[in-house]
């Protein structure tokens, strides 16, 4: 049987494509300027190739994410909290709770047996979500994915007063002109975001540890921020890239019987 | 001496804020935490019990607090609520506000909701001031003592209550003492200096502030503050400042800082308590309730004529208030001291700000420019 | 009498040379995180550019957001007071000044001698700033100078983008692009709503008689043509706005010096 | 901004041709999903705006923002800006806005506070010839009137109600406290305003109006409880004002009997507003996004609005609670006290009441979950959100969304997070209901 998931985020479309419920391809596409319908169908076709399959063959495919409505091929569209549920709750080791962290949204949900129980999600201001990141590597001149590494260089506690990302920005290019190190001020940058990511763990209350996907979960710097705000153990998945767990979740529930879904 | 008043100002820094309140405990007794100036003080005292101002944390990442509070709500309350929730007061026994407004109510009712800290009580305040409120208002004062006498289980004394009445008042005189030192044409102590006074008077045992405060009035009174000359002399508008910071700010933006109108500061000691004879709980009532008072009384005239006459008396050039970010009384109460400053031609700068140290770039190239006006204007008018 | 004035942005330094309050050199360098040499290599310019030497300068203003940095400077005064006094010098018939640099936006009205009577700056978020507009030029991938063009060009229709924070501006704007929305249409919708606040921060110190627009952004058409229609008077932009704000510094200092 | 009082009141112009169009509308081409009886209600509003309209030009005295019983009695016309102030959401909205920005006016306060100022201000509101205000009816609109009042130079009165509710309590002191205060207004008002008079038998006669319409309404409350829910959700919502606030009170009456009698109809039909059929059933709180239709987002997806709590009229309270006539240990209330006594309401007690609201309209009328509106600057809603949410779990097992926004001003609306967050909260109330269901 041939399932495959499309997740279609507001920076990403990824597919994954399951054969008998197993992983066996995966595909990863930025979205640009140009159609995303086409380029969801591109991504759709190449991870189909990936695996060797032809489209006939695909039993059924479901889209998923904000852009969920841009494909017109898939059997049936399902949202992003119900797909990245059962997506976390396919991974090991099984956790109660977890945190999908993407440039626009910063959600933890928690996770009964594949179900979502509860979320809470980042108030309307971006400097709880990756966008923050995004906007504070500028006058860094970093991309974001370098400032993983670059924090964990850092020696220097210093810290970022401005709760606003605009700000933040403006008080950034001023530790730079105190020549402040670089790997300091990232470490700030880390902290002063994940003391937002904290207070949404601590709105579900006990939380020991949970599982971390979207793809800022592949931020090194940003996960040990977490853990150490947070006081609860990150778990990175390992057996799949993090940002495609939505994708995989898809997939999953439509290798499931799909009146299962408790869609509305 | 310098060290000692030093040492003194700087009570409520955060590595020395909780000494004082930390040795009372050792001694066995209870401290009583307060947000606001319309507590009676003297109660507490007089029950054996340190009443203690509560700064919230200078930090800003607010994480537990957040569970609770939105970004846009006042924003001391909600420092103040992650100073109780990250365990930074928990040695502080108990906490007694006013509903003086939605916010500090909210937060009343959150700490209830979390149970911390052991002792909560919340008073009733008119937010007008009649002889039909002010009975009512006595009324919430006398039930407040009750509270405290089960709380503390000591009956209030009579004779110590007069004696508490006449320790605060003594308090009172001698912060006027210092104030009237500002009004000098080269003030003995700057807005910064004066906040930490009175931030101190707020988290001592009052009869050791005063002693101390005391020693040092002969000192002050020769002290003198570096180049005042040709500095604008600024009267500073706000509340909930609790941050030496954003005075300092001011003053090194260029400014000679005379006079206040904080919660934090003038307000805290600026009226005493008359004809204890008789009827002493409603004379305190009466004290706490009957004046200008804070944005949240809804009697701006008062409030305007006070700052206006403080302005006269310290000679200010001009006003800056820095408004808690999110505290609404004040935010309103703006579009009506705009229109009185103005009738009045005073220059009159206000501001937004956080209530941790932040922002103080923006902030500071606005009040430079504000006293680059202010300066000319003065030199203007005194040649 | 020679002096200088030198201002230190976020974004760029400038200074400004002038003889008996005539400019005779200018120079613009990007500020690096080192404000001290920014300033000093800002200064050789402008010396090279007059063919004077720094010891034939007899007083140095700093202004800026930078100006504490400078240590050789002989007094600093903030860029509102400077903005106020270079464009009332360039135009003596200026009385509202426009200056929009790369973190803020400010609104300032002066008197016939260009002193400073009221001001206002753009306090919530950094819509209406040179940064926000190098952010926008990101997004759509051009360079700063297009957009003004580009926003003329799409004015037939009207996308709003109404939100007054520059972040969520720009998400509206790259939820636009992502919708596959004309370019121009959208430049034009993000300009109109620009053009309106500044009009706000304009109208609370008010206009009368010329209005100056200086700073880095006054070259840019999209906002000074909106804003000439919507304050139905002719923008004055001085030929170099940028270093108005230098300009104005140097000034100051040489009437201090009198 | 240039002060005009009732320059234009192009609000009042705005809104009588509004309920001109929609009677037309009903009369001749109904649509039947919607009430018929809302004819009358716009006759009423209507009518209500033209007498505001005639007592600016013959300067009959306007005033008081709330309790048109005493107004009236008093010789006033009811003074509603607040209430009208919510009508104001899309382009006029946004437009007040330029202006709030402009000159200052606290914009990250609750938006009709807000928008109060410029609106009367500008003369597109009557300027009235006094306001009275409670601290009970929460910081923002106690000090927006304030700062009205000081600026514009209108009398004003005060009146403080005690933390402790006297009217769940039955406590005398407090009543006899807040009546003691509505004396001296009267006699303020008769001082002050000239053309006033209080006129006690007025009020008895406004309050007996305003007693049977509630009497209706608490039947509305119970037909709530039906399944599925035969209100949409725009019904729940909608702001209910009493008899005593329009010129014609006897009308008002027999709107809400007809009203109730075409719910009524509805039930036996099985009418669901909840489309293709009732799935869950929430209770939204405090405020929404009145510039948008979440509601329509929502029925069309099985999901139904049994209730707001919102404001006094809307939810639990106005079901449950003491009003004009109802009992008082040992004694009947005089008028001045039945108009106290209405003045204790939830929003300005301490917390517990207001949680203890959500969960009563919950258990009352079966729902699945709250949508808990927390609009920006609203300090008596906001921070108890969480409280609400744990208890409403903790108590009934049931999910609350926190969600924040603005209630006028939409230019920092983003429709796509806002149905977003809708959606995932859909997804989980479906998930634990299911859940509940399977294991009891």
């Amino acid at each position: 049987m041939i399932n495959v998931g499309l997740d279609i985020g507001s920076q990403f479309v990824k597919t994954v494509v399951l054969k008998d419920r197993i992983n066996v391809a995966t595909c990863v596409d930025k979205l640009g300027s140009g159609s995303i319908e086409t380029l969801v169908f591109d991504n759709y076709i190449t991870a189909l190739q990936k695996a060797g399959i032809e489209e006939k063959n695909v039993d059924y495919t479901v889209a998923t994410g904000i852009g969920r409505e841009f494909i017109g091929f898939a059997d049936i569209q399902i949202s992003e909290i119900l797909c990245s549920t059962r997506g976390v709750n396919w991974l090991p080791p099984p956790t109660g709770f977890f945190l999908d962290m993407g440039m626009e949204k910063a959600i933890v949900v928690k996770n009964h047996d594949g179900k979502p129980f509860q979320s809470f999600r980042n108030d309307r201001c971006a400097s709880g979500t990756g966008r923050y990141l995004d906007i504070a590597a500028k006058p860094l001149g970093l991309s974001v994915e370098e400032m993983g590494e670059v924090s964990l260089k850092s020696t220097k506690e210093i810290s970022i007063s401005s709760n606003c990302a605009v700000f933040a920005e403006s008080e950034i290019i001023s530790l730079i002109h105190q020549k402040e190190k670089t790997e300091d001020i990232v470490r700030a940058i880390f902290k002063s975001m994940a003391s937002k990511v904290h207070s949404l763990i601590l709105k579900m209350g006990n939380v020991k540890n949970l599982t971390m996907i979207g793809g800022f979960a592949k931020n090194v710097g940003l996960v040990k921020a977490i853990e150490l705000e947070a006081g609860c153990e990150v778990i990175v998945p390992s057996i799949i890239d993090p940002q495609l767990v939505t994708a995989l979740g898809a997939a999953l529930i439509g290798s499931e019987n799909e009146k299962t879904t408790a869609s509305l | 001496m310098e060290e000692k008043f030093q040492t003194l100002i700087h009570s409520n820094d955060p590595e020395n804020r909780n000494k004082w309140a930390l040795e009372w405990k050792e001694q066995g007794h209870k401290v009583i935490g307060l947000l606001d100036i319309y507590v009676p003080e003297e109660i507490i005292s007089a029950a054996g019990l340190l009443p203690w101002r509560i700064t919230g944390t200078w930090d800003a990442a607010v994480p537990r607090a957040a569970v609770h509070r939105p970004s846009m709500t006042c924003r001391y309350c909600t420092h103040v609520l992650e100073s109780f929730m990250n365990g930074d007061l928990d040695f502080v026994d108990g906490l007694v506000t006013t509903q003086i407004d939605d916010d500090f109510k909210r937060l009343y009712d959150v700490l209830n909701y979390i149970d911390k800290p052991g002792f909560l009580h919340i008073m009733y305040l008119p937010h007008t001031t009649s002889k039909t409120t002010l009975d009512m208002w006595k009324k919430s004062v006398n039930s407040f003592k009750e509270a405290i006498e089960t709380y503390s289980g000591n009956k209030i004394d009579p004779d110590e209550l007069q004696r508490q009445v006449l320790i605060y008042n003594k308090m009172r005189a001698l912060l006027r003492e210092v104030y009237e030192l500002r009004k000098r044409e080269v003030p003995a102590l700057t807005g910064a200096e004066a906040l930490g006074l009175t931030s101190a008077a707020r988290i001592m045992p009052r009869e050791l502030f005063n002693e101390q405060l005391e020693q040092l009035i002969p000192y002050l009174n020769e002290r003198k503050i570096e180049k005042s000359d040709g500095k604008p002399r600024i009267f500073m508008g706000g509340e909930w400042l609790d941050h030496p910071g954003y005075v300092r700010l001011v003053e090194n933006a260029g400014a000679t800082v005379v006079m206040d109108e904080f919660d934090t500061g003038s307000q805290y000691f600026w009226d005493i308590v008359y004809d204890t004879s008789d009827d002493l709980l409603g004379a305190l009532a009466k004290r706490y309730m009957m004046r200008p008072g804070l944005s949240r009384m809804a009697q701006w005239e008062m409030q305007a004529n006070r700052n206006l006459a403080w302005m006269n008396e310290f000679n200010a050039d001009g006003v800056v208030e820095l408004r808690s970010l999110y505290s609404l009384p004040l935010d309103y109460r703006y579009l009506f001291m705009r229109k009185i400053y103005d009738n009045n031609n005073i220059f009159y700068l206000s501001l937004n700000r956080e209530y941790h140290l932040s922002g103080q770039g923006m902030l500071q190239t606005r009040i430079e420019a504000f006293l680059e006006m202010v300066e000319r204007k003065s030199r203007a008018t005194s040649v | 009498m020679i002096t200088a004035g030198i201002d230190v942005g976020s974004l760029s330094t400038k200074a400004v040379i002038v003889a008996d309050g005539k400019p005779v050199g200018s120079g613009i360098v990007l500020t690096s995180p080192d404000t001290e040499a920014s300033a000093a290599n800002s200064m050789n310019k402008a010396l090279q550019q007059s063919g004077l030497a720094r010891n034939d300068i007899l007083h140095v203003t700093g202004t800026g957001y930078g100006r504490i940095n400078i240590s050789f400077a002989d007094k600093t005064t903030t860029e509102i007071a400077c903005h106020a006094k270079g464009a009332n010098a360039q135009n003596g018939l200026v009385r509202t000044i426009l200056d929009m640099g790369g973190q803020d936006c400010k609104a300032i009205r002066c008197d016939e001698q260009g002193r400073v009577v009221n001001f206002v700056m753009n306090d919530k978020c950094a819509a209406g700033t040179g940064r926000f507009l190098e952010r926008i030029a990101d997004l759509i991938d051009c360079s700063l100078e297009e957009l003004g063009p580009m926003s003329l060009q799409g004015v037939n229709k009207h996308l709003p983008i109404s939100s007054t924070c520059a972040v969520f501006a720009e998400e509206d704007i790259r939820k636009l692009i992502r919708a596959g929305e004309d370019v121009n249409a959208i430049l034009a919708g993000a300009f109109d709503s620009l053009a309106i606040r500044i009009q706000a921060l304009i109208d609370r110190v008010g206009t009368e008689e010329t209005l100056c627009f200086s700073g880095g952004v006054a070259k840019n058409v999209g906002i000074v043509t909106r804003l000439e229609k919507s304050l139905g008077l002719k923008i004055f932009i001085p030929i170099d706005p940028q270093i108005i704000g230098a300009f104005g510094a140097a000034l100051i200092g040489w009437e201090s010096m009198q | 901004m240039k002060v005009q009082e009732n320059a234009g009141l192009i609000y009042i112009k705005h809104e009588i041709a509004t309920c001109e169009r929609r009677i037309k509308r009903i009369k001749e081409n109904p649509d039947p999903s919607k009430p018929q009886s809302n004819i009358l209600l716009y006759e009423m509003e209507r009518d209500f705006r033209i007498e505001q309209r005639e007592a600016c030009k013959t300067g009959k005295p306007v005033g008081i923002a709330s309790m048109g019983g005493l107004t009236r009695a008093m010789g006033m016309v009811p003074w509603d800006a607040i209430m009208s102030a919510d009508r104001t959401h899309g382009k006029a909205a946004t437009q007040y806005f330029e202006t709030i920005r402009k000159e200052g006016i606290p914009e990250h306060t609750c938006d009709r506070c807000s928008i109060l100022i410029p609106m009367v201000q500008q003369g597109d509101f009557p300027k009235p010839q006094f306001t009275f205000m409670s601290n009970f009816e929460c910081i923002p609109v106690l000090f927006a009137h304030a700062a009205l009042c000081h600026t514009m130079d209108i009398p004003s009165f005060n009146i403080d109600i005690p933390i402790k509710s006297f009217k769940m309590d039955n406590d005398e002191e407090g009543l006899a406290y807040v009546v003691e205060q509505l004396r001296e207004m009267v006699a303020y008002i008769e001082k002050t305003v000239p053309g006033t008079k209080y006129n006690e038998e007025l009020l008895v006669e406004l309050q007996e109006y305003d007693r049977q319409f509630l009497l209706e309404f608490r039947k509305l409350w119970k037909l709530k409880a039906t399944i599925p829910c035969p209100l949409s959700g725009r019904e729940s919502f909608r702001e209910i004002r009493l008899p005593s606030m329009y010129p014609d009170p006897a009308k008002a009456v027999d709107y809400m009997r007809l009203y109730l009698k075409e719910i009524e109809e509805r039930v036996e039909k099985g009418f669901s507003a909840a489309q293709p059929e009732e799935k869950l059933r929430l209770l939204w709180s405090v405020a929404g996004p009145f510039y948008d239709d979440p509601f329509s987002w929502l029925e069309q997806r099985g999901v139904s609005i049994p209730a707001a709590e919102m404001t006094v009229y809307n939810g639990w309270f106005s079901g449950r609670e003491a009003m004009w006539g109802d009992p008082w240990p040992g004694r009947k209330l005089t008028p001045l006290e039945e108009e106290a006594r209405q003045m204790d309401f939830v929003w300005g007690r301490e917390g517990h009441y207001w949680v203890d609201t959500h969960l009563h309209s919950c258990r009352d009328l079966h729902l699945d979950g709250i949508i808990y509106f927390q609009q920006w600057g609203c300090p008596t809603s906001n921070s108890l959100g969480k409280v609400i949410a744990d208890t409403a779990e903790k108590e009934l097992g049931i999910p609350t969304l926190l969600i924040e926004g603005r209630m006028l001003e939409s230019s920092m609306f983003d429709k796509k997070d806002f149905y977003g967050r809708l959606e995932e909260f859909t997804e989980i109330c479906a998930a634990k209901k299911a859940n509940r269901q399977t294991s009891p």
